[in-house]
């Protein structure tokens, strides 16, 4: 078909090649420059990046929250901080990690990956990318703004009303933390809706359902998973505010509101929640674990299917927090069941990792070293999380200091261990230099080590009677020694983290320069430059099995055909991978920028009004039309072969 | 040790050690085999070239492991969930609905936990107490739970699990201690700028001894002897103390705070802040909000001798 | 969008906001927006120790410090029950006692007035509290009954207690203010 | 309560029982003025005069102390069970029978037990104050139900055979017909709509309670009926010898309560409840209701849309004269219900009429205008209905007031024949 002049249009493949394509493509694809330009920019690398980079800032501050709260519980009875800045902090450490860290770094982690595994220009909706960084980013701000001005919330990362509701929360605190939720949720949602239709439908040809790599797998289903939960929490948080604003009764047990609504509605995501931080994790695992011991994944099909279950078991089971709460005995065997079962998958892809490690070449630089840490680490949480599926057990151990290690083994040991295995592993390719493996080793010893003292300790805490979320207790329970290691444990921990930073930092100047692909790695991300170009490949890859790079050292097939003088992305079909349609990729844009503000405004006026609701959407409105305005044909082409 | 003491932490004992176990072999076994593959010497590649050492890969034997180790997982969770579920129903049966019960409503209040005893055929017998708990070994006690303001958790580590006490529910729990001793309760759901200091100090002793503890928190405050006492006296009944404080025998009557009738008979002070004592008197009712601050006993102001009153005073309330 | 005017924000009340002086004084010059309606408002000093009396006639220093708090806005509310002032005013509309959530005071509406009305009784039933409650609660309470009529800036209100529903979340209410913010001239008595 | 004078006694009672007061009732004597006797309503036997006389005709009233042992301890101290209502006297035993008041406070969970002796019905012997015998329409009261209503005394046939009968239509919704010697139960009949309980249960004289509709802390019940105010508050009932017919003024109200705890402070309420008050099944808030006690049931009823609060006055010209809240002092016909007569006063009509032949010989009725009390404080007292639970809820039930009356207070006197 032909379009316009009927003139021949300048397309990559016959008519150009080499250093002429990289040109061509480089001036299509770059974006402008300077300070507009990094502001406006579409290419999911640099939002990726900064979405990285905010993410670890907001992990450093929540662990120097951590740290605050580690020195104040070294010793009982400490006066170190009061009682109303110990509830902030401790919510703060919790909503930052968990909202502000985790699922973030996830999302970023697949928005820079995912478009370069499956051998694409761009991710799909990237101006929508844009937007949920500048979200994320004023979510972020306004929390942590809130706090140094004292009114940081103070009702614990899970808010539980009534004492996060209008009598018992007074002032602005709760309402800021609630509105954050919904700044994090827009950002998650529409990051995961962008993963999911650049991973159906943005494939390189040949590569079907079959072949993606593990970590698009896990991208695919988290991203579905966020989908389904985070809409039950902003509605939750939309119903608190509301409560807290204009005098809803949603759990207002007098008025037949239920204070154990908000329970579910957080639970049926916060579970959830854990699995999207934590698959992940399993994504990096495997990625690494193959490229570290020379040998595909033992077990490509079984990974794949424990990871759907797992992400399906995970709305099954949120009740498990809330055995204490009084439901009816019965139904609590359901959960118990459905949270043991999650046990299953987990075991079959430990399984299969150490397997790959045993049948493999293995070659212990860092990377690996965090896979065995994760491995370690994450057994041991999930088996204490078998312990906390049991109602006896749990009815015991709840809400004390050996739920506090548990997830923290879980959630550091499943999910920051592999990333951390992760950024290391893939740092040539978002900086085109090696971090250190010298300074990598030391801080992964003080990681993992200052780990264990830290939350080892905790799971005794928690037997000997230690509840959480206390500013304090008293002397004499025999609590003294377990703090103090873990106060210890803490420091190691942090000086590990800093040395990682460090590591990070040095290397991003001074590292050694890496080539396309420094560890002889399989996926696609190591078939362009490091770092890659801002159109990631000069030609669209063709992909005949898992492991392209391992199969065609030298030479990747190619597919041409795509324009060079527009940004155009290749479309496939969703379950083959067959070269479907040419789609023009958006380009460059400020209204993401602005309708994020706008959006910012009226989220945040909306903690003082509901009105802001009405009279916000308006400059809400006006960006998103001056974004989404028509601008000339963009319907999407049939591939010309 | 938490558990133990009371029934469910028998069998919580019991659950928790079959657990372990469980967890500790599981826990070995992926050691070990990750041991095994730090050691193994090399495999193959997927392009099934033999490595240097000739070894080929082993996948089929891999394949036949992974269903073993499956099967294994399974078995152990099935055996756990039913371990579990067992436990369960052992802990809710074991006291037949017709046996006879102490019945005792606990309203949990920011920061502190009213305690009843309640007699349904003679009310007048009913005990109130605050943030102590007296019970009689080998006797069930029936504890209802409620709350007046947030989401609470009742938890005596040593004789059961926890439960919430959620404003707008009514929950319950059973407890039966098999062993005289003291133990320690705690609020388990964060409940406010004090849940640090939520506690509850439970005292398990014979049933003569609770006898004569029931008899003795039946009685009315006696009268104030001495003159400093009458003064403590006049003060608490005239000003702010009695406004949320109970003295029975007296004209304070008030709900709002714990009862003071028998203030010197409990452990501690402030919900578990202070040990009960003269000092501790002193210390909280000069200065409740530097003691425990947030709390919603307030600082009233009172200058030296009304303190010495006042202390005194309280002092009788044996 | 209808943020509060900043009456009382971080930089305007120095001596009443400690942390925004100590921590986040570049963050108030920074955030100046969302300053404006923090700091002071959500300080949480519960050490009820009386603070000095300034002179006669100025409004009283206590008055923003916890008629513009939420905290003690919020103690106030649970003293309301707990001291029964309910039990006659209702939830504000009245009963045995006049209404609350109206414009007419009849013993003045400012804190002081209040606070005054609290603590020594009126005539025909308004029992004295002074010796029963001390007066930081007294100032709570007033802060609270203030609310009743949405009297303060609506970053301090609550929407509603986790009680039965009885009127309109003062919220959302659009009411006239009482009397002037810095009302310098005495107390408005027995007006009526 | 307006003090009433029997067998050479003046007989008055104390009010409050929403302030934590102790009820009682005292005989002066009155020649001297000094204090006969006083009978509490709560507490031990000796301070309520129960001795040797005292022959309750339930088990559920007999036992020593039980003005103690229904209450948790000390409770009865300020239990209410107040006297603010009518005394009736009869000279042929020498008997005063009136009602107690509700026990406080009225969150219930804070007084378990059947809280002697409030909420019920005392006869007592006038000249030494001793108790004949009591019954308790509300045993442990969870609505606010003062058992203070009028009782008219009757000599009348209950099935077949003359009784002596003390008949009072109560605030929990029943018209009892007791044996006034005894205190037995000889009927209790539904006047006015009830769903908070089922019934009186004649062999235990235990009023039959619903589940459901039993406040609980923390949780609003809602569409309890009748409300606080009873089905029929204070406001006397008329009975006429000629007609045969009872004339019970009462509302048809319901309401939603919600009970948290009630903290006791002296001189302060001591209530622990919230309620919303509004209109039950039909949407009428009053009724005038002619009531056969013999055939136990409604002769004919009239419907007004405010609540009735007025009293009623029968007259042997077969007319019935009461006022409404919105003003109208109205005559309907004794026989048919049928509106004989009208007049607008200038406010609303909360109070008695009165009949009397005047010194002129001519006759006359007069009533006395001006809306107040629970009913009518949003007028009088300028409550603000902006807040539904004003004037304990009731309020909410008559937010229309303001527009249909103001408040006033004048004697009205109209002569019958001019």
């Amino acid at each position: 078909m032909n379009v316009l002049s009927g003139k021949e249009l300048p397309r990559d493949g016959e008519m150009l090649q080499g250093e002429a394509l990289h040109a061509r493509l480089d001036k299509t694809w770059r974006r402008d420059p300077g300070l507009w330009g990094w502001v406006t920019t579409t290419d999911h690398k640099d939002i990726a990046h900064r979405y990285i980079v905010t993410a670890f800032t907001f992990l450093v501050l929540g662990g120097l929250l951590s740290l605050v709260m580690r020195l104040q519980l070294a010793t009982p009875e400490s006066g170190l901080i009061s009682p109303d800045r110990y509830d902030q902090i401790f919510t703060m450490h919790g909503t930052t990690m968990m909202f502000l860290f985790a699922v973030p770094v996830m999302e970023a982690m697949a928005v820079f990956l995912v478009p370069l595994m499956i051998g694409s220009r761009n991710i799909a909706f990237p101006r929508l990318n844009a937007f949920s960084y500048w979200m994320y980013l004023a979510g972020g701000i306004l929390l942590w703004v809130a706090f140094i001005l004292n009114i940081g919330p103070d009702a614990g990362w899970f808010s539980y009303p009534p004492l996060s509701g209008p009598q018992f929360s007074p002032g602005k605190r709760i309402d800021i933390w609630a509105q954050m939720v919904t700044f994090t949720e827009v950002a998650a949602l529409a990051v995961s809706v962008e993963t999911v239709a650049t991973i159906l439908k943005q494939r390189a040809p040949g590569m079907t359902l079959a072949r993606m790599p593990l970590f698009v797998w896990v991208s695919l289903v988290v991203s579905l998973m966020v989908i389904f939960s985070m809409p039950a929490v902003a509605l939750a948080s939309s119903f608190l505010i509301a409560d807290r604003l204009v005098g809803t009764q949603f759990f207002n047990p007098a008025e037949h509101g239920d204070a154990l609504l908000w329970q579910h509605m957080f639970w049926f995501f916060g579970h959830p929640e854990v699995y999207i931080i934590f698959l992940p994790g399993v994504g990096f695992v495997s990625e690494i674990t193959a490229t570290f011991t020379r040998r595909p994944v033992f077990g490509y099909p079984l990974l794949v299917l424990a990871v759907v279950a797992i992400g399906l078991l995970a709305f099954g089971l949120w009740v498990h927090h809330m055995f204490a709460t009084g439901l009816p005995r019965l139904g609590y065997a359901f959960y118990t069941a459905a949270s043991m079962a999650v046990a299953i998958p987990s075991g079959i892809q430990i399984f299969c990792w150490i397997a790959t490690i045993w049948d493999g070449r293995p070659r212990w630089e860092t990377p690996l070293l965090y896979v065995v840490a994760f491995i370690i680490t994450f057994v041991i949480g999930g088996l204490t999380g078998v312990m906390l599926a049991s109602v006896p057990l749990d009815l015991e151990l709840h809400d004390t200091y050996f739920v506090v290690a548990h997830f923290h083994y879980v959630l550091i040991g499943g999910a920051v261990f592999p990333l951390l295995g992760a950024i290391t592993y893939w740092f040539p390719k978002f900086t085109g230099r090696l971090m250190s493996e010298r300074l990598g080793k030391t801080s992964f010893w003080f990681v993992f080590l200052g780990f264990q003292l830290t939350f080892a300790p905790m799971h005794w805490a928690g037997i000997l009677g230690m509840p959480r979320r206390v500013y304090t207790y008293p002397t004499g329970l025999g609590l003294e020694q377990v703090n103090l290691l873990a106060t210890i444990g803490a420091f190691v921990l942090a000086t590990g983290f800093a040395l990682f930073l460090v590591n990070s930092l040095m290397s991003m100047r001074r590292g050694t320069v890496a080539g396309a692909n420094p560890w002889d790695a399989s996926g696609l991300e190591w078939a362009t430059s490091s770092p890659p170009p801002p159109y990631n490949f000069p030609h669209i890859p063709v992909v005949s099995s898992r492991h392209p790079l391992w199969d065609h050292r030298d030479h990747l097939p190619v597919m041409t055909g795509l324009r060079v003088d527009d940004r155009e992305l290749l479309l496939t079909t969703v379950m083959e991978a067959r070269p479907d349609l040419r789609e023009p990729s958006p380009l460059p844009s400020s209204w993401p920028l602005w309708a994020a503000i706008t959006s910012t405004i009226l989220f945040i006026s909306s903690i003082f009004t509901p009105w802001a609701v009405l009279y916000g959407s308006v400059p809400v409105a006006i960006t998103l039309i001056a974004w989404f305005w028509p601008k000339g044909p963009v319907t999407p082409e049939p591939v010309i072969q | 040790m938490s558990g133990g003491d009371g029934l469910d932490g028998a069998l919580f004992n019991r659950l928790f050690a079959l657990f372990l176990i469980v967890s500790l072999t599981m826990l070995a076994l992926v050691l070990a085999f990750l041991a095994a593959a730090w050691f193994r010497r090399g495999g193959v590649r997927q392009d099934g070239v033999a490595d240097e050492n000739g070894r080929a890969s082993r996948e089929p034997l891999l394949r036949a492991l992974l269903i073993g180790w499956t099967a294994l997982i399974a078995i152990g969770l099935i055996g756990l969930t039913f371990a579990s579920f067992l436990t369960d129903r052992g802990m809710a049966d074991a006291i037949p609905p017709d046996r006879r019960t102490i019945n005792i409503i606990v309203t949990a209040k920011q920061f502190w936990w009213d305690v009843n005893y309640a007699f349904d055929n003679e009310p007048s017998k009913n005990i109130r107490t605050a943030n102590e708990l007296h019970l009689p070994v080998g006797v069930p006690a029936r504890v209802t739970l409620k709350s007046s303001d947030v989401i609470h958790s009742f938890w005596i580590p040593n004789l059961a699990g926890k439960q919430d006490l959620i404003p707008g529910r009514v929950n319950d729990l059973v407890l039966l201690p098999n062993r005289t001793g003291v133990f320690r309760g705690q609020c388990a759901e964060f409940c406010g700028i004090q849940h640090a200091h939520m506690a509850l100090d439970v005292t398990v002793e014979s049933r003569a001894q609770f006898a004569n503890w029931l008899a003795a928190q039946g009685k009315p405050a006696p009268a104030p002897a001495s003159p400093l006492q009458k003064a403590g006296y006049l003060y608490v009944m005239n000003r702010e103390c009695s406004g949320c404080h109970a003295i029975a025998g007296t004209a304070a009557n008030a709900t709002v705070g714990p009862d003071l009738t028998h203030l010197m008979s409990r452990r501690s002070l402030a919900a578990g802040t202070l040990p009960m004592g003269r000092a501790g008197l002193y210390a909280w009712v000069a200065d409740p909000q530097g003691v425990k601050p947030g709390n919603n006993m307030p600082y009233v102001g009172l200058d030296a001798n009304e303190l010495h009153a006042v202390t005194a005073y309280l002092e009788t309330l044996k | 969008m209808r943020l509060p005017k900043g009456r009382t924000g971080c930089l305007s009340h120095p001596p009443l906001s400690p942390p925004c002086i100590q921590g986040g004084r570049l963050a108030c010059a920074l955030f100046l927006c969302l300053g404006l309606t923090a700091c002071d408002r959500e300080q949480r000093s519960l050490n009820g120790q009386p603070k000095a009396e300034t002179i006669a006639l100025a409004n009283d220093p206590r008055d923003l410090s916890y008629q513009e708090n939420s905290y003690q806005l919020s103690q106030g509310q649970r003293l309301y029950k707990w001291m029964n002032c309910s039990g006659c005013h209702a939830n504000g509309g009245g009963g045995m006692g006049p209404p609350l959530m109206d414009d007419e005071w009849r013993y003045g509406g400012r804190m002081e007035d209040i606070v005054r009305t609290i603590l020594h009784g009126r005539p025909n039933g308004m029992p004295r509290f002074e010796g029963k409650i001390t007066e930081q609660e007294a100032w709570q309470i007033a802060s609270y009954v203030r609310s009743l009529s949405a009297q303060q800036g609506q970053d301090v209100l609550s929407a509603r207690p986790d009680s039965m529903s009885a009127s309109e979340p003062p919220t959302l209410a659009e009411r006239g203010k009482v009397l002037p913010e810095n009302n310098l001239t005495g107390p408005k008595d027995e007006q009526n | 309560m307006a003090p009433l004078v029997a067998g050479g006694k003046v007989l008055v009672g104390n009010a409050g029982g929403e302030f934590g007061v102790r009820g009682w009732l005292a005989a002066l004597d009155a020649g001297s003025g000094r204090l006969a006797w006083k009978a509490y309503n709560t507490g031990p036997d000796k301070d309520v005069l129960i001795g040797q006389a005292f022959r309750p005709f339930y088990p559920m009233d007999r036992g020593k102390d039980l003005g103690i042992h229904s209450w948790p301890p000390e409770q009865w101290k300020i239990g209410g069970g107040t006297v603010w209502g009518w005394i009736s006297f009869d000279p042929a035993s020498n008997t005063i029978f009136y009602g107690t008041g509700n026990p406080g406070p009225w969150n219930h969970e804070q007084r378990p037990g059947d809280n002697k002796w409030t909420a019920g019905v005392f006869a007592r012997n006038v000249s030494t104050g001793e108790a004949k015998w009591f019954y308790q329409t509300s045993p442990h009261d969870l609505y606010d139900h003062d058992d203070i209503n009028e009782q008219i005394l009757l000599d009348m046939p209950v099935a077949g055979r003359m009784r002596l009968v003390l008949i009072r239509p109560g605030r929990n919704g029943y018209l009892y017909v007791l044996d006034r010697q005894t205190g037995q139960v000889l009927s209790a009949d539904p006047f006015g709509y009830i769903n908070s309980s089922r019934g009186v249960n004649l062999r235990s004289g235990r009023l039959i309670p619903v589940k459901e509709k039993e406040p609980q802390a923390g949780r609003v019940v809602r569409n309890i009926c009748p409300t606080a105010s009873g089905a029929k508050d204070w406001n006397p009932s008329a009975f006429s010898p000629r007609t045969g017919l009872i004339y019970i003024p009462h509302i048809n109200l319901c309401m939603d309560l919600g009970v948290l705890e009630a903290n006791y402070v002296v001189g302060t309420p001591y209530l622990g409840a919230e309620s919303k008050v509004y209109a039950g099944p039909g949407g009428y808030r009053g009724v005038l209701t002619a009531w056969d006690p013999v055939a136990r049931k409604p002769a004919w009823e009239v419907h007004e849309d405010l609540p009735l609060w007025s009293g009623a006055l029968a007259t042997a010209g077969d007319l019935v004269f009461y006022g409404t809240m919105d003003g109208w002092f109205k005559a309907v016909d004794a026989r048919s219900g049928k509106l004989r007569w009208r007049a607008k006063v200038d406010s609303g009509i909360i109070s008695q009429p009165v009949a009397y032949r005047g010194a002129d010989g001519r006759e006359y009725v007069a009533v006395i205008s001006g809306v107040g009390g629970w009913a009518g404080a949003l007028v009088s007292a300028q409550l603000d209905p902006r807040d539904n639970s004003a004037a304990l809820g009731f309020v909410n039930a008559v937010r229309d007031l303001p527009n249909k009356t103001k408040s006033g207070g004048r004697l009205f006197v109209f002569a019958l024949d001019g």
